[in-house]
């Protein structure tokens, strides 16, 4: 039979609708409602994988994400999840598990005889040994340690999945939809607030939908369903469920993440997998709940022994029956329920044990009703059995000395108190207190709009808790501006008492060892606290990172405050001065792929394209990245044409003919006002005040710290009107650098502007026949007396309107033309066909770099952030006598010193050997082995068509002084050197006689 | 006590009661020779090799909270010296020496794993600032390999090598000798290792002040009171200015957080230490198996030691770009760390205006590989009064002259190195 | 994720803003003397405390502001316009 | 500068052209519109003229020109949105009011003269129409701002974030429907990011 554990009634599944999955190829069945521990468990699975250090079996602890345990790998291929916790699964049709960190096979684990070595694998072993011979760390030990570490495996494929990213603003969000959650948020509902009520589950009601407890005289998991019907239905109420908050950062932001997919085999066409949600509450309440923490005891890890709270969970909710023959142990009055529901569930509950002398009394004598054995002043010392649990030895709290009582059973419960989910409110910035009624930590001062109620502020009992997030909600709405009178809150039924007396360490056996787990994921034990305490990693965070205790990936949430309390006892001092470790986002391992949303592949980073990409595309341009744009390289006219050839084609072109190029990238700042010249002059090293209207002037920009920032053309357009360009690189910096100014410096300034680069598509007729070209299509008299060198002015190209810019790059005979950007592809169409007969082609970056090469035209990799005008040879433009933006740091003593590093032309002379841009320059008695110091490095190369040779722009060191010596260009990754001689960076017409022809 | 497999073995027999401290706890004496200032990784580095290179034992190490609770701490613990920069390249090269026989110096193992370091580039401009900066690291006798598209698939089998991605990857410029090391077992080796030759490692100890007899320095002001010092080294890292403040002394520095991230654990899956080239995401996998990554500064001033949203989505956005099979992992924890941002994104380790005080910082995002070597210098510089050859570029004057060292080229703009 | 309170445009994430410094640095005149212009480019108070800084609303209105911030806590104080010049936006910009 | 008495004008041609479709998306509860051939004029003052820009530009034409950030006044053929602390963009399609291209610029330059500078981005802009029941959705996928009704009604605007590109955002009615301006040469980026946060809403 299948199922054998399914209580015969009862639970909160869906018993008319069963559903088929597999662990470790075994087919089982469970039913709609189920997690994939619950079904599990009801099949009698308790065995579900191996230990990180030690391979023990290890089985299902918790009922939730505080799962250290029950991790399987999920899915299959691209879809495979490693480290899931059954726990959390909800089960679908079709599901497949495996277990992890097992070989050969889960029962018959090789490596659980690492269990045996278990001394020589204490806290902090491997960082005493290893270290001899040297060389087998790298080839021998660390592989074997690294094989060892990580439980799953990763898939290897891309992800068909997509995830989502979404923002929402409310009033109150309310984490956690428990009785204290659903009070909170229906409070704040009430008033009008805008709110928002998330739960990791599907299912709301928290722990109503697993205890056995009454509210208005309702079940408890009945009250909850109708008071989520009731907020479902107000349309100012937003209710996430599968919706894990995990991080609380700073300004009240929130931040969660939505299983949207995960309960289903593939999502729906459309669906993301999972979401984020970033939250913008004004108000938090954090309704989180509680952690049941377990007792430690001798081989407290076997599978079969799980928190009481859990048990009633599964028992509960999931009507399943996690073992036959039960005893309870408990050092508190809650862990009793877990008797008596088991009782109610057909289970035999063997012996409640509990640690203190003097127990409830009305507790006791309802399990003495029942008939179950409760055994006070003594605590589980041990237990033992092989893949699943078959006694426990019980101990005097006091110790003993005599043999223990045995007891056979196949399920223990064990509770050890309970500890607050402090997670959110500590992540908030908040200080978590130590609070001696629970043994644990409840919130402390709030620092952002946060407050805890319920279970997660200590208060345990279902009243307190109603009544808590009633208050908590009203509060909140009114914080955040909402009136109106406050409801009562229901009445819950009795749900008895919560005392506890603290048990931290069960003594063990007379004359016995046992591994005792603090730290069941991470395998650390009771023994490896206490000989880090001794080795002096005595502070909790040093003990943390000594052991690994909660560093796993339930990340210590059931074992972090036992960790401490026994560090505190090993010191001899009070917990609160312990302290605890810092609580982290995300409170449960979110997937890598929520956080990036669709910010991947291709939306990771927009891409720009300017009028003419299309056009470029046809012609089967190859494109280049410059920043986010895409401009054309080059045009190969053939399949067998390399960029060198089209670069070279289309550098004669340009040279011997006529040539165009869509230079739409460039940054342009259009400025306007009485002061936009004073404005020009303080930004530039070079005068602005006296530009006539109609001329454009080249201009280089310093940063504050006297190097050089951007170089470009300003035009005057009219009496106050004035248009920059930028490089494209710097577009957007520029833009910023002069708002800065504008705003923070010279706020007095008069003057306006803003960025036009996306209005303009610009394109660059070069070439001795630009101006014939240009005269077919332009209506402005262009006669190099009316339209001289570095000119301007507005025309009609056709009917398309458009300014014209007599400027070049090239350094040949050059004009820009800017047309409005939709009409850009038709004016590049016009000019290609007014040009057809001189024979006009479009030339790329590529041949545009050979070109600026050539004239020794400074450009990015130049301008590299740490050269001066000086440096590149500006300094020539620059205007001491008025101020301008970094004129004070770049006369600093260092910037006027010997040995830097100055642009100077390279000419290779060794035909046929072309020079590299990285190459370093090095003087001829440097080998490639040798090391030495770099004078200097090759920053643009090029084979230029007009020289026959490779020529080269540099930075060396007092290059400018060293024209004609010979230096090497070594390029030592590739075993290369190449004599050099050093040269006028300014390689044709230097005189700039073609640009003003 | 000397650690070994031989050690490891006769203490297991005997239930592991007979391991001692690794450093004692000792109360602060009244007066030292050197206070180190900060128990981080180059703190704790420091007073082993005064103790040891230069035999100045009287010593102590103060350390506000515990012994590698700052950035040795919280690092992505990458090891490389792929400077381009001659200063920068020899400072971080003779560092990775020193990295190389750490283990056994210390006789505690640091795990140093050279896995191998490799800088992703996805066009011609990259490839060129890389070609720049591994011609310039051989030509400092460092060692650096340029790969190609199938040199890259060799070592990062699962990056998106597909055609039609936004960034598709060309090449990448490594170091095969660069890695990781265990960065906890550092700070501690060290705080052992100095220990063993008497270094006082003094723990919950905050530096509150100075005192000073007119221009000379008394000792320092602390949490446990007044401790009297010959000379004092600062190597408090993010919080710099607030210590150099207390004497009066405005740095060229700016505290920025920088945050890291790791995933649950897993099998191997990355095998040497890669970052992105087309956005900020860098990742190694640690001996535990989680993948631990980390990408850009959250951009503002900030002493908060925990990072914000923005960045972390966007980190993650780039490392699923590169590498899509991680959008399934889970990410575990998230945290901070205050990074020294000096003003030029290289390191102050120097003398400083005030006699006997001496000032170690500007770390920047990567100190860590720099601990030994940085130990190494600032003790010959504390020992000598004098700065060594290897960090005499290294001032706290070289801004105002306006000798930089300026690796990336983005000037005064901390948030930008 | 800090939210900043633009004077015009209200609140905003932080990755509308684009960080500018330390703005309480005063910039030397042209007179100014090689220490003081190596002071505003170089040296800070880097207050762990608060903070007087520039943003500039890059991806909003593209006013640069000045903002009191706690680099410990995070905790915005107040967020003004960095001109004086500029028409006023919206009342009440005291994010306390 | 443009020849408004010019009887024949070239062609425009819309950035998006390749995903030129009707509608880039068109489900039942949200719909992605190009807003072709638009005019996007902005005006900005000079120091101290930000009211009688205001007023010049009301005047004009005829609309209430917003001194409130935030706010955008338009009537059937024209909006007039905040843009920045001293300037606005105003919005037309071409031949919304049987304008010429030039023709709105030409009318805001003299109705502003010396008070400010006018700018013309027409062709620097793309304009997308979102719509639909699903569409506050959709935005709340690329922009943290606040759009629920409460908060952002018909009539605003905001200059913001969207899909990580910079926007500015309109609403134009209830439905709701958005307004979205973005830079030309991320247009096919934009309206792609848009595009496929709708897929989620193709069956419904
Ligand atoms: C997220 C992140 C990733 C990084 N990744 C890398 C990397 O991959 N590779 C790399 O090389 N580097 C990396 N770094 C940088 C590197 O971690 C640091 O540069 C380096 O650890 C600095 O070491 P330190 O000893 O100077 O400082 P810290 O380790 O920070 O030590 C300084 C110590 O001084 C103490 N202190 C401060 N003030 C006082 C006081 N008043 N009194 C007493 N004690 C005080 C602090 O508590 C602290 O323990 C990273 C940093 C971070 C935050
Ligand atoms: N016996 C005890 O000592 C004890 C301890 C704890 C709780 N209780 C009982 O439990 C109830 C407490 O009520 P409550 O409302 O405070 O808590 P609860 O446990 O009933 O509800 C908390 C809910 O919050 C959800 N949650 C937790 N963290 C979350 C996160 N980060 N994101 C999204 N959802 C999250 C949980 O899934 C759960 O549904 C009372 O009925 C009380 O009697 C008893
Ligand atoms: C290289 C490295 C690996 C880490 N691996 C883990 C890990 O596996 N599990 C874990 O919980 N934390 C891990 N951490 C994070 C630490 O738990 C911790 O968050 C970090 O050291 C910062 O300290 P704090 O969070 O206490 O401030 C790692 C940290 C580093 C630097
Ligand atoms: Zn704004």
């Amino acid at each position: 039979m299948t199922q054998k554990f399914r209580t015969t009634d009862g639970g909160l599944i869906d018993r008319n609708r069963p559903i088929s999955f597999t662990f470790d190829g075994k087919s089982y069945q469970g039913y709609e409602g189920d997690t994939l521990a619950s079904a599990l468990l009801a099949n009698g699975v308790h065995l579900l994988g191996r230990s990180f250090k030690y391979h023990r079996p290890r089985g299902i602890l918790a009922a939730g994400s505080e799962e250290p345990n029950a991790m399987v790998e999920l899915r299959t291929g691209a879809r495979k999840e490693p480290n899931t916790r059954a726990t959390t699964i909800e089960l679908f049709d079709g599901l497949v598990a495996k277990s992890q960190n097992c070989w050969p096979s889960l029962s018959f684990d090789i490596m659980a005889i690492n269990n045996l070595f278990s001394p020589l694998l204490s806290a902090g072993f491997y960082y005493k040994t290893f270290m001899w011979p040297v060389s087998f760390w790298t080839n021998v030990y660390e592989h074997i340690i690294r094989r060892a570490a990580g439980l799953g495996t990763a898939p290897t494929e891309a992800d068909p999945d997509h995830y989502e990213q979404c923002h929402e603003h409310c009033d109150v969000l309310v984490v956690g939809a428990g009785p204290a959650g659903l009070m909170a948020a229906q409070a704040a509902a009430d008033k009008g607030a805008r709110v928002i009520i998330a739960d990791e589950h599907v299912l709301l009601g928290g722990s109503l939908n697993s205890e056995d407890l009454t509210v208005s005289g309702k079940p408890g998991n009945d009250w909850a369903a109708a008071q989520v019907a009731k907020l479902s239905a107000m349309d100012n109420v937003h209710i996430f469920t599968r919706t894990t908050v995990f991080g609380y950062y700073d300004h009240n932001t929130v931040a969660a993440i939505e299983k949207v997919s995960d309960h289903v085999a593939v999502p729906a066409p459309g669906k993301p997998r999972q979401r984020m949600w970033i939250f913008y509450p004004k108000q938090v309440v954090i309704a989180a709940g509680a952690t049941e923490r377990p007792l430690i005891f001798g081989n407290n890890d076997i599978p079969g022994i799980m928190l009481a709270a859990a048990v009633r969970t599964y028992t509960n909710q999931y009507g399943v029956k996690p073992g036959s023959r039960a005893i309870v142990v408990t050092n508190n009055s809650d862990a009793y329920r877990t008797a008596i529901d088991l009782h109610g569930a057909g289970v035999t509950v063997v012996a409640v044990v509990d640690s203190r002398t003097h127990p409830d009394a009305p507790l006791a004598a309802e399990l003495a009703s029942l008939s179950i054995e409760l055994i006070t002043g003594k605590t589980v010392g041990a237990a033992g059995g092989g893949q699943r649990v078959a006694y426990a030895l019980l101990v005097s709290t006091q110790g003993d000395t005599e043999e223990p009582q045995r007891i056979d059973c196949d399920l223990i419960a064990s509770s050890g108190g309970w500890n607050p989910n402090l997670h959110l409110h500590s992540q908030s910035g908040a200080k978590p207190v130590y609070n001696e009624a629970i043994f644990s930590f409840v919130p402390g001062q709030s620092r952002q709009a946060e407050v805890c109620v319920g279970a997660a502020n200590g208060s345990f009992g279902l009243q307190e808790c109603l009544d808590q997030g009633l208050a908590a909600g009203a509060e909140a709405a009114k914080l955040a501006g909402f009136k109106g009178k406050n409801k009562k809150p229901p009445k819950a039924g009795d749900d008895g008492d919560y005392s506890i007396e603290a048990l931290w360490i069960s003594p063990t056996p007379y004359n016995k060892s046992y591994k005792q787990f603090v730290d069941q994921q991470n395998d650390v034990k009771v023994s490896d606290v206490n000989l880090a305490a001794q080795e002096g990693y005595d502070s909790v965070e040093l003990l943390k990172r000594y052991t690994t205790q909660g560093m796993a990936t339930d990340q210590g949430k059931t074992s972090n405050v036992n960790a401490l309390a026994i560090l505190a006892g090993q010191r001899g001092e009070p917990i609160p001065d312990v302290g605890i470790t810092t609580f982290r986002p995300p409170y449960v391992p979110v997937a890598m792929g929520v956080f990036a949303g669709h910010t991947v592949g291709h939306e990771f980073m927009p891409v720009r394209h300017t009028a003419i990409h299309d056009w470029n595309k046809k012609q089967g341009a190859v494109f280049i990245e410059a920043g986010l744009w895409l401009r054309a390289r080059y045009y190969p006219q053939s399949p067998s044409d390399t960029m060198t050839d089209c670069y070279i084609r289309e550098t004669n072109n340009t040279r011997n003919n006529v040539a165009m190029i869509d230079v739409s990238t460039l940054g342009k700042i259009d400025i306007q006002g009485p002061d936009a010249a004073e404005f020009l002059n303080r930004l530039y090293i070079n005068n602005w005040l006296k530009l006539p209207i109609g001329k454009v002037r080249y201009g280089v920009m310093l940063r504050e710290d006297g190097m050089v920032f951007d170089d470009g053309t300003t035009s005057r357009l009219g009496e106050n009107h004035y248009f920059m360009t930028t490089t494209t690189a710097n577009a957007a910096p520029v833009l910023s650098h002069m708002e800065y100014y504008h705003q923070t410096v010279w706020p007095d300034l008069d003057v306006v502007f803003c960025s036009v680069t996306e209005q303009w598509t610009g394109i660059a007729v070069a070439g001795p026949n630009s101006r014939k070209l240009l005269k077919k299509v332009i209506d402005i008299d262009l006669d190099n007396a009316a339209f001289p060198f570095m000119a301007v002015g507005e025309c009609h190209m056709n009917k398309i309107p458009a300014r014209l810019f007599r400027i070049s790059f090239s350094g040949e005979l050059a004009y820009e033309v800017n047309v409005p950007a939709d009409y850009g592809e038709q004016a590049w169409l016009e000019l290609l066909e007014a040009g057809k007969e001189m024979g006009v082609a479009p030339y790329g970056t590529e041949p545009l770099g050979t070109m600026r090469i050539e004239k020794g035209h400074v450009a990015g990799s130049e301008l590299d952030g740490r050269t001066t005008a000086l440096d590149l040879g500006l300094e020539g433009l620059s205007n001491r006598s008025k101020h301008f933006i970094g004129k004070h740091n770049s006369a600093r003593p260092a910037m006027l010193a010997e040995g830097r590093l100055q642009v100077v032309g390279l000419k290779s002379l060794e035909p046929g050997r072309n020079l590299r841009v990285g190459a370093h320059l090095v003087d001829d008695k440097v080998t490639l082995e040798s090391v030495s110091q770099s004078q200097g490095h090759v920053s643009a190369t090029t084979f230029s068509p007009s020289l026959g040779c490779s020529i080269a722009l540099g930075l060396l060191k007092d290059g400018t002084a060293r024209h004609g010596e010979q230096i090497d260009a070594v390029f030592p990754l590739d075993d290369e050197k190449i004599r050099v001689e050093i040269c006028h960076p300014v390689f044709i017409d230097p005189k700039g006689e073609l640009v003003r022809a | 006590m000397h650690y070994s497999a031989l050690s490891l073995i006769k203490h297991a027999l005997t239930g592991n009661r007979g391991w001692t401290r690794a450093w004692r706890n000792p109360e602060p004496k009244k007066q030292y020779d050197v206070i180190i200032i900060g128990g981080g990784g180059h703190g704790l580095a420091t007073a082993y090799y005064l103790a040891r290179l230069h035999g100045i034992t009287n010593v102590a190490v103060l350390e506000k909270g515990y012994i590698g609770g700052g950035n040795t701490g919280r690092n992505t613990t990458i090891v490389r010296s792929n400077y381009m920069l001659n200063a920068n390249s020899q400072f971080y090269e003779h560092s990775m020496k020193l990295w190389e026989g750490l283990s056994q110096e210390l006789n505690y193992n640091v795990m140093f794993s050279q896995r191998g370091i490799l800088n992703i580039f996805h066009n011609d401009a990259q490839r060129d600032a890389f070609a720049r900066r591994g011609n310039a690291m051989r030509l400092n006798g460092v060692d650096a390999v340029m790969h190609d598209l199938d040199g890259v698939k060799k070592l990062m089998p699962h990056l998106d090598f597909s055609k039609n991605t936004r960034f598709p990857v060309t090449g990448g410029l490594a170091q095969p000798r660069g890695g990781t090391a265990r960065h906890d077992a550092v700070a501690w080796g060290y705080a052992r290792g100095a220990d063993r030759l008497g270094v006082d490692i003094i723990q919950r100890c905050e530096v509150t002040g100075f005192r000073r007899d007119g221009d000379k320095l008394l000792g320092v002001e602390t949490s446990r009171g007044f401790i009297g010092a010959g000379q004092v080294g600062v190597a408090v890292a993010g919080n710099s200015s607030r210590v150099f403040k207390m004497v009066g002394i405005k740095l060229p520095i700016e505290s920025h957080v920088l945050q890291a991230y790791v995933t649950e654990g897993i099998k191997p899956l990355v095998n040497t230490v890669c970052t992105f080239g087309a956005g900020h995401f860098y990742i190694s996998q640690s001996d535990k198996g989680g993948l631990v990554f980390g990408g850009d500064l959250d951009g503002y001033n900030s002493y908060a030691q925990r990072g914000n949203l923005p960045t972390f989505n966007h980190v993650v956005a780039g490392g699923v770009t590169m590498m899509p099979c991680l959008a399934r992992l889970r990410i575990l924890r998230q945290w901070g760390g205050v990074m020294d941002m000096s003003m030029d994104g290289t390191p102050i380790i120097s003398k400083t205006p005030i006699d006997n005080l001496y000032m170690n910082g500007g770390w920047c995002y990567g100190g860590f590989k720099a601990t030994p070597g940085s130990g190494w210098v600032f003790a010959h510089t504390i020992a000598n009064d004098k700065a060594h050859e290897l960090n005499r570029a290294f001032t706290l004057e070289r801004f105002r002259e306006g000798y930089l060292l300026d690796e990336k080229g983005v000037g005064a703009t901390p948030n930008a190195h | 994720m800090l939210r900043i309170e633009c004077p015009w445009c209200g609140v905003r994430n932080e990755d509308e803003f684009s960080y500018g410094g330390d703005a309480a640095v005063d910039r030397p005149s042209d007179e100014g003397s090689p220490d003081e212009w190596y002071d505003y480019v170089y040296t800070r108070n880097n207050s762990a405390g608060k903070h007087t800084e520039h943003w500039q609303h890059v991806n909003g209105c593209r006013a640069w502001v000045i903002v009191v911030r706690d680099t410990v806590t995070h905790k915005i104080y107040s967020t003004v316009p960095a001109s004086p010049n500029l028409p006023t936006g919206k009342a009440g910009v005291d994010q306390t | 500068m443009p020849d408004t008495q010019a009887k024949e004008f070239p062609v425009r041609v819309s950035p998006l052209l390749p995903i030129d479709r009707d509608a880039i998306v068109d489900y039942k509860n949200v719909r992605l519109q190009e807003r072709k051939c638009l005019n996007a004029i902005q005006v900005l003052a000079y120091a101290n003229k930000h009211a009688e820009t205001a007023s010049a530009i009301s005047k004009a034409l005829g609309i209430e020109c917003p001194v409130t950030p935030g706010i955008c006044s338009s009537n059937e053929h024209t909006q007039i949105a905040w843009s920045t602390p001293n300037s606005w963009m105003v919005i037309a399609s071409d031949d919304a009011a049987g304008r010429n291209p030039g023709e709105l610029l030409e009318t805001l330059q003299r109705a502003v003269g010396e008070l400010a500078a006018v700018v013309d981005q027409s062709h620097g802009r793309c304009g997308l129409r979102l719509s639909g029941p699903r569409a506050r959705e959709v935005m709340a996928k690329n922009t943290a701002i606040d759009l629920h009704p409460r908060v952002f009604k018909p009539g605003q605007c905001a200059s913001t974030s969207v899909a990580h590109m910079s926007a500015l955002v309109i609403q134009v009615d209830d439905q709701p429907t958005y307004d979205l301006f973005v830079a030309r040469s991320l247009a096919r980026s934009f309206a792609h990011a848009i595009e496929h946060s709708c897929h989620e809403f193709q069956d419904d």
